[in-house]
Parts: C-alpha cells; structure tokens; sequence
C-alpha cells in the first residue's frame, strides 16, 4: 500500500554553507552519565560519523554499549559531556522539530486511544489534521493495526504497541529519522515485512535515517552504511559501507555478498569478546 | 516470499467483535448493596442506644429520632433553604475559586523551579496561620457579605489542592515527556498531554479534600460574622439551646459534603478511566 | 426556702468544684473578681473547697458543661440558664452574679446619634448575630418605636479589634456590646460615646451562677461554701479593684500574654472595674452591699419576657425548674467588715 | 564461535567508574540564594508601608516592625515558651495519631473494596462537621486537657492524608503488582514492596498537608476551651488589643509550620530518591 | 560458569495421580478480553496442550496472536474464559509458587538496586538469604551485569534490563519457567550466549520452561516441541517435535535437519498469509 509522504517536508532550512553530505555531524563525541547516587559510567567515547542528507544508517552493538545514549544525544534529549553534534548545520542542544524517533520501548499514553497516539506528533506540530489522519489511518493498516484505532494502548499485545510507536514517528514524515530497536518485538515475519515497507517509506520520501537493531541481517538489508560500535564504552568499531544494489528485496539477503556482510560484522562482535 | 498482506488485514476480520458484553446483576458480587443500609441502621441504632447506654446527655449529643423529627422541622422551613443555598453558593465559590488559584499556581511552582522556592515558604506560613485570628482582617477587606466567606472557603480549600497539583504535576513519567519533547512538544502541549492526566490521581484526590474543607471554610467564616447560611444557623441552634437542631444542621452539611465527594468521584472515574481499565484481575 | 445557718461555719467536708468560665479566654471580669481573688485570699480554702477553672467557648458550653458533669459551677448568661431548662438540661440557677444590664449602645464621639429616634437606616454592629448583643439591639430599637426588622441593619463585627475598626470605619454606626468590652476597646484608644438605655431594661439579669441538677442534693453544701466564697470575693473586689486585678495577674498569669504587670494593671484595673459596676448594686458603696445573688421574681419575669422576645425560649419556663435559692442566705453569712478592712489595707 | 566470554567481564573494566562527580557551587544556578532574601525584603517592606498607605488601622493589621518588637518581647518570656510546647506537642501528637490512623485506615480501605463502600461515606459526613460545634462533645469525651486538642489536630489531619493514602495506593503500577504476584507474593508483601513505594508521592503530599492541618487543629482546639497553648495565646492577645502581640505568635505558628514543612521535605527526597534521579534533563 | 541450582526445588507435591507427562494440562482453553469500554477481543480460541515435566516448550506465532496471553493464563494472572488448565495437577486459578515468569517488558522496581531487584522472589518466598544471595550474583555475572548490582534500573540500558529479569526468574529455581520474549531486546550475539547458557541451567535443574520468541531458529535450537500459533485468534497450527540429539551446541543450527524444522515452522506463518 502506498503511503503517501505529506507535502510538507520539515522546514529544514539549512544554512547554505551545510553540505547535503554532513548532514548529521557528530565530532568527538563523548557521554559520561553522572548519577548522583552511584558511580558515573562512560557510555560512549570519541565517536565521529558523518551522515549525509538522506542516507539509511545502521548501528548495530552489544546491548549496554551506548546505541540508546546516541540516538538520545542525537535527538537533544540527553546532554553530550563531550564534543560536538550538528543536525543540518544547528548544534543539537534541545530536540529538533524535524526530528522523528521510535523508542525502545513503546511509550504510548495510556489516556489516549492508538489513533490518537499516532497523531500526537501532527498535533504537536499543529499540521493540517485532516491530511494527517488520513495518513495515521493508511500508517495503521500498513502495519496492521486497523481495527484497534479506538482502543486504548493496555488492550494491545507488546508488538502491537511497538507498531503503534513505529506509525507515530512516521506520521509527521519527519526529515531525520531515529528509530532503537524499532522491531524487537516482531515476530521474524512480521519484521521482515516491516523492513521492506520501511525501505519504501523512506525510498519516497528523501528520509534520513539512523535505526538501531540487534539484528544484523536487518542492518545489512536496509542501509547504506553499519556504524559497529564497541562494547561500552561504545567506541565506533567500524563504519561498514553496504553495497547492495537499490531497491532491494528480501531476496538479496540470500546472495553471497549480503552474506559476506553479515559475516564480517558478526566477527566484530566475536572479535570483541562478546559471545561464546 | 508470498505477496499476501495478512498483517493488513487479519485473517480474522471480527478480532474486535460484536460489543461489550453485559454483566449480569449478581447481589453477591455487589455486597455494598446490603452492607451500606445495614452498617447505616447500624450505626443509627448504636447512636440512639450508645447514648442512652453511655450516659452521654441528649444535650450533648441528641438521639437521631429527635436529630430526624428537628431536621424534618427544617426542611419544611423556606428559610432554611436560604441558609442552605447561601452556604452552598458560598462553599462552592469559594471551592472554584480556591482549587482554581491552587491548579494555575500549582502549574507555576511546579514548573518552574525557582517559583517554588521563592513563593511556597509564604502559601506554607500562611496556612498555618489559623483563619479565625485573621477574621478582623478578612473583614475590613471584604466586607461582612459573602465574599468574606467565599474567600474564607477558598483560603482553605487551596493549600491541599496545591500541594496535590504540585506532587501531581512532578509525577509524570520521564520517558512520556522525553517522547512528546523529541516531537517538539512545548512546555504547555507536554503539560496539557502529559502531565495533567498524570495529575488526575493527586488532582481528585486534592479536590476531594478541597470540596469537604471548602464547606468547612464556609461554615466557620460563617462563624465569624454572618446573617445568613448553615454556620451562621448553628450558631443560632446553639445559642437557643436548640441542640437537636443544632445536629439537624451539621447532618445536612454532612449530606452536602458526601454529595460533593459522590460528584467528584463520579468525574474521577469519567476522566481518569484509563486507571480503571489497568487494574490487575488476580491482586 | 432559706438556708441553714448552722452549716455556716464552713463545716462541710473537703470538697473539689470545677468553675467553667463561659468565655474562651481569660480577662479582668468574673474569674477575676471571683475565683481569682477567693483563690489567693483563701476564700475557698477556708470554705475548705480547692476549685479549678476550665474554660468553656460560651454560655451554652459552660452549661453543657455543668449538666454533663464536665464542670460545677458557672457563672453563665440567665437566658442561656432559661433555653437550658426549656430543653430539658438539667441545671439550676443558685445565685445572681451580675446584677445590672450590661449591654449598651455606644457611638463615635462626634456622631449626631443622641437616642433610640435618630437610628433609623442605621447600620448597628452586635457581636454576632447569635450572642446577646443581637436581640439587646433589637430590644433597644423596639423600645425606640422603631421596627428592627425594617429600620435598620444589624452587622455581625465581634468584640474588640474587629469591632472598633468597623466603627472607625465606618462599616457601623453604632455598637452594641457590654461595658467591659467598651473598656477594653477605649483602653486601647477609641474614644466613644454612649447612648442612654431606657428603663425596659432595668432588671434583666444576664450572668448567674448555674449548677448541675442531677446530683444537686448531694454538693448542695459545698455549692452554698463556694457561693460564700465568691461574695466575699465580689466584695473585695468592688472595694479594691485594683487590688483583685493584681490578684488576678497572680493566679492568671496568662493575662498578661508576654506584656509586664505595670504596663497592664491600669487599663485592665479599669476594665474589672467596668464589670463590676455591673455585678454589684447600681447605687451605694460597697459598705452597703448585702443580699449577693438575691433575684426577685419581677426580675425573673423581666428576664423570661426578654429572653422569650430574643427566641431563646418559646414560653415562660417554670422557674422552680431553675431559680434555687435556698442557698443564698446561707451564703450571705460572712463577715462583711473583715473582707472591707482586707481590701482597704491590700498589699501585695 | 569463539569461547571468550566478555558478556560476563567486559572488556572495559571502569564500567562504573571512579566516584560521583562534584558540582561545582554556582549562584546563578541557586538563584534561590538570593531570590528568597530579596522577597523576603519586599514582602516585609510592602507590608509596613502598605499597612500606612492603605490606611489599615493599626489594630487591623499591625506594622511588622512592632511585631518584631512584640516577637522578641514574647520569645523571651518564659510562660510564652510554655505555651509554644504545650501546641507542638499538642500538633505532633495529633499528627502522629491522626496521620497513622489514616495510614491504617487508608490501607484497609484501598485493599478491601467493600471497607471503602460502607465506611467512606461516614469519614466524608464526619470531616464536613464543622468541629467547633462538637466542641461540647469532644469536651465530654476527651475533657479540657491535652488530650481533646490532641484529638482535634488528628481529626483535622486525618482527612487530608487519609484521601491521599487510598488515592496513593490505589496508583500502584499493574504490572508490577502482577510481577510480584507470579512470584507469588501475598497482599502484605504487594503492599510493601509495590504499593507504599508508588504511593510515596501521594503519602508525602498528604504529610504535608497534614502538618500543617495538625497545627491549625491544635490551635482551634485551643480555641474551642484551653488554658495555655498559642492558640489560647492567641486569643488572649486579641482579647487584650494587643494586635501586635497577636500578629507574632501568628508568626511564630507560621515558623512551626515552615519548618514542619520543609522536614517533610526533606524526608521526602531521602525516601522517595528514584523519583528525583528519573527526572528528565531536556524538558 | 556452572550455576548452581539451590538444593530446594518447589515444593511440587503432585497428586499421585498426575502423571509427569501432563506436568501442564491445557485443555480447550479459551480467553476473551472484555474491556469495559470497547468492544471484546477473542484472544485464543480452543488451546489443547499437555506438557511432560522437565520439557522445553517454545510458543511462537504472530505479534498479537496470544501468547502473553497464554503465559498470563498459565501463570495465573489472568482469568480464562473457557476451558481448563492444570500445572501439577492443581487447577490454575491463582499463581503458584512453583512457577517463575520472565515479562515481556522487564518490570524492575525503580526504588530497588538490580540486586534487590533480582532477590525479589528469594524475598517473598522467604528462601534462605544466603544461598540465594550467591546465586543472584552468580547468575548477574553470568548475564554479564557485574559491576552493576548496585545500580538502579533506570541506569540500565533495555537491554540489560531485560537480562536483570532473567535472572530474577531463575534465582528461586522454580519448577517451571515461564518466559516472554526474554531476549527480544538482546543483540544476536548476547543473544545465542544467553540461549546456551539457558539451555545448561534447564538441563541441571530439572526445569520446565515454556518460551515464547519471534525466532524461530531460538525456537528449534532450544525446545523438545515448538507449538505455532495461528494469528488471531490464537489457535494451535502445530505442535512440531523438534528431533535433535541433546546435549546441543550452536553447531546444529548449520545442520539440516534444524533447518528443515526452521522451514517448516517458517512456512505456517507464510501460510496465514502473515507477511508478503
Ligand atoms: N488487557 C487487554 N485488554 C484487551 N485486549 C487485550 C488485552 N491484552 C491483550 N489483548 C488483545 O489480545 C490479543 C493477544 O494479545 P497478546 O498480548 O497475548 O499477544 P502476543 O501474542 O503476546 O503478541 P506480541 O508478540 O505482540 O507480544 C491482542 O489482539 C490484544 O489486542
Ligand atoms: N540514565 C542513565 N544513568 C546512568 N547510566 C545510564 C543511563 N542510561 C544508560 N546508562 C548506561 O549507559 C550505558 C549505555 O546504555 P544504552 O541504553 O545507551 O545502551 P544500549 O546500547 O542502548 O543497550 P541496549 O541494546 O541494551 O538497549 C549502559 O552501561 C547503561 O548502564
Ligand atoms: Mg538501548
Ligand atoms: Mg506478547
């Protein structure tokens, strides 16, 4: 089904001297968590990446190694204790209103029903309501969810909810797209069919997007570049360039260089000791 | 891989099916339906007999039937009514007033840090002062009509409310705010999407004790200099030595204030439902 | 009736009371003038009576008091004693206390307000509107051929603070409190003016001594000592006020709520005094007062016909039910000259 | 696949490194510091000079300045320090009793449904019962000492805290109690460990409240008939003219209520920490 | 790292007339969800299963066909509509002591330290503290989170989250586990890791574990059977015995055989018409 991408395009007005190619800019950067109670902890140390206007990023790591901690910094939402970010040339120091993000865990509102849920970004944003809840309700039943619009989050199983969060970050077709382990909860079917609708949303709509996954198969089937990060204090391992021929299907991820990708980013992880 | 579409559209279709089902009445799962009149009769016998039994004077503490016979004496009275409704009109004002000033202020000191430390050390000293002592003052400024006991009403029922909204406005689950700051949610939208209904709980729990101090606050500003209502009535009652009529009085304002609590439970339930619907079956 | 005059000698047994003060607070009037001094002098000990106070909020609380047991005796308002019996309370009136009406009506000192014919439209302050500054400012308008109801306002403005400021003003015409309290409030620099009151209410009786009636019988004795006791006291006081005001700081400290004895005595010496003009004979000198707490029927009936005009009562109560005075004679029997001499020749 | 095993020891051992970071002492980030002072002043300042130029008498509403003057007269009196214990204690322990009560009752009443249906409605009927006209009643039972003050502070702060407690338990997160449950916890267990936790919020703000109630209660009790006490200080001072007096032991019970305030406080954020540390940082 | 099992093991009398091949009895159960305000949702529909004692079960199936329900229903949390369901004999009406859970969402208490967290069963069931303090520690190492027992959860990552609940499910070695998604928030790596060590804890103590997961090579690679699932409402398409000589390694994944079952499990999904 085609979801159409809303006229409106974030009013990304980047300053002139933002080349497309850098068009997230992390420079160094470091995050330490301070607790007052407790210990600090360095959850992430020197990273450097450049993401260009567009591009389908990956970043794949042990659980705990700092994948959340980034997209955090990324979205503003988590201060940085250490070097520079940049989304289309601004510091991110609060949230940024092109920015879209899935959570790791659903966070819906519990006082609202699913197709209120979805809409909360458009609300926000004060977008055009009946454009938007056309879209929420295309967005549902693309991941399957129509039907439960005027039910309340409790009365949906863990996957449902998590789709809920995916329509959610999508309604507002935001520019920047930050989503953490958006199908953790997915049955392998479901996910797979999620990842291609995925690929199409963001092959119509000039999108860019960082996913964090845990599975490396996805990672490879949907990016242009992995970004592997080390195991905390996440370190950037290797920034893996992907090139497999665009659009994709699922097909490709039995041809021998998708395979040869996930290999090497497997050994990564054994390389760093992370499993036995 | 096949080119069905089943996520779409379930293969299910009726998965929310028909409507919600009906319960049937069972006495048994509604205890309250027997319990409540049997604990009034019983509380009303043990009142009439405890008395009697416990060698408390009528004087002191009437007999429910003289309470009855008296309060149905007054009902009967138009002028009654004229208290009641000052009292009312009084109380409820002075409730609207009170717990609106608490919710705006609340909203300020509970967001913005420095507000609190500045302000909340005054509204603290203030209620501690007993209103009573204040009653001069109150006076020369607002007059002996109504509004010296809609202020009266308003001044106590405020402070539970405020520390209500406050507690309840700091409740908000981190993560909520965090999703609707990402969408770029001002601090009015994260308060009118987030943090109010997370309030809800403290907010009715503060209104429920607003609404029984707000009659309270009238009744006594009623004490202090009146002409009219259901404070001014006791004092009456009691200056007559009318004792039964006296407890006749106090039991209508207890009636107002459990009508009060049923209303304000009633909306609880309408507009904090989703706390309803999350309750656990087996605990 | 009429007392036994064997008993006189104070030859009862040792027995407690407990005195409930019909007001919440503690000033230079009955506990003062009466327990106060009959304390310290030893009145009560020679009586062999030991006697406490506790403070009720009111004359009805003070009466409740006394019928449930809580307390004695109190010296509390005649009408309130009257509603009493008509519910049913069981109490007695065993003695007069204050003798003389002690409301009026006072204005600011230039108002044009001379008497009753010049109040109509006026605002009056009483102290609330259940207190007997109410229906004592009906009862004046009354008198005045003037109808309450229609020709003037009555606003409830307290007693002290309040009530001066809502004079001053301007919140009020007038005022309609109890000379103590007048003192109190020109004590602390309100100048006013007071206004006549005519002769209707000669005769009504407020604060009288009430007891319990259930085991009346049985403390009868210890109730006609500490009358005794209290005459006598009334007695020193009216010679020497002064003197009981000292007295009264002595047993109540409390009075002087953090101020110096020096810095009070006069104003509140003025203030018992005020008082005690109205608890003793309206003419004569202390010397010639005798018959303490003696009511007569005429102004039993002058108290009954007010109280019933004030809705405190609906018909006359029958007064066997209340007045007792079989133990005033008794309570007369001391000796008057050693009391006078005591008070002349106070020192501290 | 490799046998290392650095889920289990990772390969950067500082993890959870060195200690809690200093913060560095920084006025503009208190502005409290000197925003309390400053209002403070303003608030004293407006009053002595709003008092003169509104034309309020003097008896009204006393100038601070001779209220000061009558504090530090009071505060060196012995029978005024008298008088200040006998109302804390008088407020502690009618906190103490009135606050456990509702604990108690509280936790009854949101455990078992059918408790709250049939005792509610006469805990609602018996807080809209102005206490001052139990006052006979309260005398009888309890007499003049201690203990009817006692009972009045508790009576006042039972309903704030009782509300809050049913309400605070009430707003147990279900799946943590279906958590315990599996484990097979028992109702006591749920209670201690998921539901006084959650209701921690709620409990704080009803102590709050409370407090301040439960000091307010005491003086009114004091009012009702008492020989010592600062409400009964109150009264004499009013009684005496002595406004300026009256305004400082006004002031002095503020003081007690700002402290019992901020003890709360403070308990609070040592019991209730997770709350704190949960706070989001970009909103 | 061997763990230990306590010497206790739940106190699961069985009737002498249960025998240990119908350890867990379900029997044309039914569940529909009747919210008060919209309409009802049929979750399962005629579940018939019976468990042996000690048996590895898996349960997969679509996002939202009811398998948390089935969990919730087996671990006495939530009523049945229809139907019976036995563990040991004894009805199901309430929890029993005997089972442990691991939730879909990890459900750590805020206001308690991961290690009180993960001692929380020890608590309630009053075992003896400190045996049970050792093995809370044991098997935090195992999961990988020393050096975070004194933490609280929201210093956690999800991910480690997830593992603190896992170790709460084990650490009063109950009879029979029940786990939802236990690894759903891992990375693949930590992932294979947890299922190894899992399957070394079942085989010495004696276990049985009913596993729902979205993968369906965890699904072979652990059970004795895996039951499939239809989408909603949640009927039973299979029951498939997964014929794999014990004790297992990762190596058999690459095996025929393991992939002939992941096919066929694959299969019914594709079936129902679940993805495209
Ligand atoms: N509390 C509830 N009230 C109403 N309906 C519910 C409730 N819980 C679950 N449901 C419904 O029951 C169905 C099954 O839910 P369940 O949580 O068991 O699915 P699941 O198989 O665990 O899915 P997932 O893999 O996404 O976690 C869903 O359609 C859901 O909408
Ligand atoms: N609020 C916090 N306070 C203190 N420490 C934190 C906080 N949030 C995360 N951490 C720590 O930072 C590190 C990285 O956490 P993060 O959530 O970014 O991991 P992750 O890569 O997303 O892991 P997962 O895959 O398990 O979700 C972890 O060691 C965690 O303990
Ligand atoms: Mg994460
Ligand atoms: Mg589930």
């Amino acid at each position: 089904m085609a979801i159409k991408a809303t006229a409106r395009r974030a009013q990304t007005q980047a300053p002139a001297s933002v080349s497309e190619d850098s068009w997230i800019e992390i420079d160094g950067l470091d995050k330490e968590y301070r607790p007052r109670k407790s210990a600090p902890t360095l959850a992430l140390s020197d990273i450097n990446l450049t993401v260009r206007r567009g591009e389908f990023i990956s970043v794949v790591g042990p659980s705990g190694c700092g994948k959340t901690t980034l997209l955090k910094i990324l979205a503003g939402l988590s201060p940085k204790t250490g070097g520079a970010v940049r989304i289309a040339g601004r510091d991110v120091t609060k949230p940024l209103p092109e920015v879209g993000m899935v959570f790791q865990a659903p966070t819906l509102l519990p006082w609202r029903t699913i197709f209120d849920n979805v809409m909360v970004p458009a609300e926000i944003q004060r977008l055009d309501p009946r454009r938007h809840r056309e879209r929420a309700q295309q967005l549902l039943e693309m991941v399957g969810l129509n039907g439960f619009e005027q039910k309340y989050p409790h009365e949906l199983s863990g996957g449902m909810q998590q789709r809920a969060g995916i329509c959610r970050a999508l309604v507002h077709d935001p520019a920047v797209l930050l989503m953490d382990e958006p199908f953790g909860a997915l049955d392998a079917m479901t996910r797979e069919y999620m990842n291609v609708e995925l690929l199409r949303i963001w092959q119509e709509s000039n999108q860019t997007i960082v996913l964090v996954t845990h599975s490396i198969p996805e990672a490879v089937f949907l990016s242009d570049r992995v970004v592997v990060l080390s195991p905390r204090p996440g370190r950037i391992a290797e920034v893996m360039d992907i090139d497999l021929e665009r659009p994709r299907d699922l097909g490709i991820m039995s041809s021998d260089r998708a395979g040869v990708y996930v290999e090497r980013i497997r050994r990564h992880f054994n390389a760093a000791g992370v499993i036995d | 891989m096949a080119t069905s579409n089943l996520v779409r559209k379930p293969a299910q279709p009726p998965a929310p099916s028909a409507r919600p089902a009906r319960r049937k009445f069972d006495l048994r799962e509604k205890p309250q339906l027997w319990l409540v009149p049997t604990v009034f009769v019983v509380v009303v016998l043990a009142w009439e007999y405890g008395v009697q039994l416990l060698g408390v004077d009528e004087y002191v503490l009437p007999l429910p039937s003289s309470v009855v016979e008296s309060l149905w004496q007054q009902l009967g009275d138009d002028q009654f009514w004229g208290h009641f409704w000052v009292t009312t009109q009084e109380a409820l004002l002075g409730f609207v007033i009170g717990v609106g000033a608490a919710l705006v202020l609340g909203t300020f000191i509970s967001q913005i840090k420095i507000v609190e430390a500045t302000l909340m050390p005054y509204i603290v000293a203030f209620q501690t002062v007993p209103k009573v002592a204040l009653a001069p003052l109150f006076v020369v400024w607002f007059g002996f009509g109504l509004t010296s006991k809609v202020v009266m009403a308003a001044v106590i029922s405020f402070f539970p409310m405020l520390v209500n909204v406050i507690e309840g406005l700091r409740a908000a689950d981190a993560d909520k705010i965090q999703m609707l700051t990402v969408f770029g949610a001002s601090k009015a939208q994260i308060f009118r999407m987030v943090r109010l209904p997370s309030a809800l709980p403290f907010i009715f729990a503060g209104l429920d004790i607003g609404i029984v101090f707000a009659i309270l606050g009238a009744v006594v500003g009623e004490f202090i200099g009146a002409k009219e209502g259901l404070g001014y009535l006791l004092l009456q009652t009691n200056y007559n030595f009318d004792i039964a009529g006296m407890f006749a009085v106090l039991v209508v304002l207890s009636l107002m204030g459990l009508v009060a609590h049923f209303v304000i439970r009633l909306l609880q339930k309408r507009l904090a439902f989703w706390a309803e619907d999350t309750k656990v079956i087996g605990a | 009736g009429g007392g036994s005059d064997d008993e006189a000698g104070g030859e009862g047994k040792e027995a407690k009371l407990t005195m409930a003060i019909a007001s919440a607070v503690i000033g230079p009037k009955e506990e003062v003038a009466v327990y106060a001094v009959a304390k310290e002098l030893g009145y009560f000990a020679e009586e062999k009576l030991t006697v406490e106070t506790i403070n009720a909020d009111g004359s009805v609380a003070a009466l409740q008091a006394v019928a449930s047991g809580s307390g004695d005796i109190t010296p509390a308002d005649a009408g309130s004693a009257l509603g009493a019996v008509e519910k049913n309370v069981p109490i007695k009136a065993i003695g007069g206390l204050v003798q003389n009406w002690p409301w009026v009506m006072a204005v600011k000192p230039d108002s044009p307000i001379t008497g009753g014919a010049d109040l109509r439209g006026k605002k009056i302050g009483v102290i609330s509107l259940a207190s007997g500054s109410a229906p004592y400012a009906r009862a004046y308008v009354k008198a005045a051929g003037l109808d309450p109801a229609k020709d003037v306002e009555l606003l409830p403005v307290g007693v002290g603070a309040q009530a001066a400021a809502a004079l001053n003003d301007g919140k009020v015409d007038m005022l309609a409190l109890y000379t103590q309290a007048y003192a109190v409030i020109e004590n602390a620099g309100t100048q006013l003016k007071y206004l006549t009151n005519p002769d209707v209410f000669t005769g009504i009786r407020s604060l009288t001594f009430s007891v319990g009636a259930r085991d009346f019988d049985a403390k009868k004795d210890s109730y006609e000592r500490f009358l005794r006791a209290a005459y006598k006291a009334m007695l020193f006081s009216a010679k020497n006020p002064e003197a009981a005001m000292k007295i009264g700081y002595k047993v109540f400290p409390q009075i002087l709520a953090g101020k110096s004895a020096d810095e009070r005595l006069k104003a509140d010496t003025e203030s018992l005094a005020a008082w005690l003009k109205t608890a003793t004979p309206a003419s004569g000198e202390p010397e010639q007062f005798g018959d303490w707490g003696a009511i007569s029927d005429d102004e039993w009936a002058k108290t009954q016909a007010y109280t019933k005009e004030a809705g405190q009562i609906s018909g006359d109560v029958d007064l066997k039910k209340l007045w007792d005075p079989s133990l005033l004679s008794g309570a007369n029997n001391f000796d008057k000259a050693a009391v006078l001499s005591k008070a002349a020749n106070y020192t501290a």
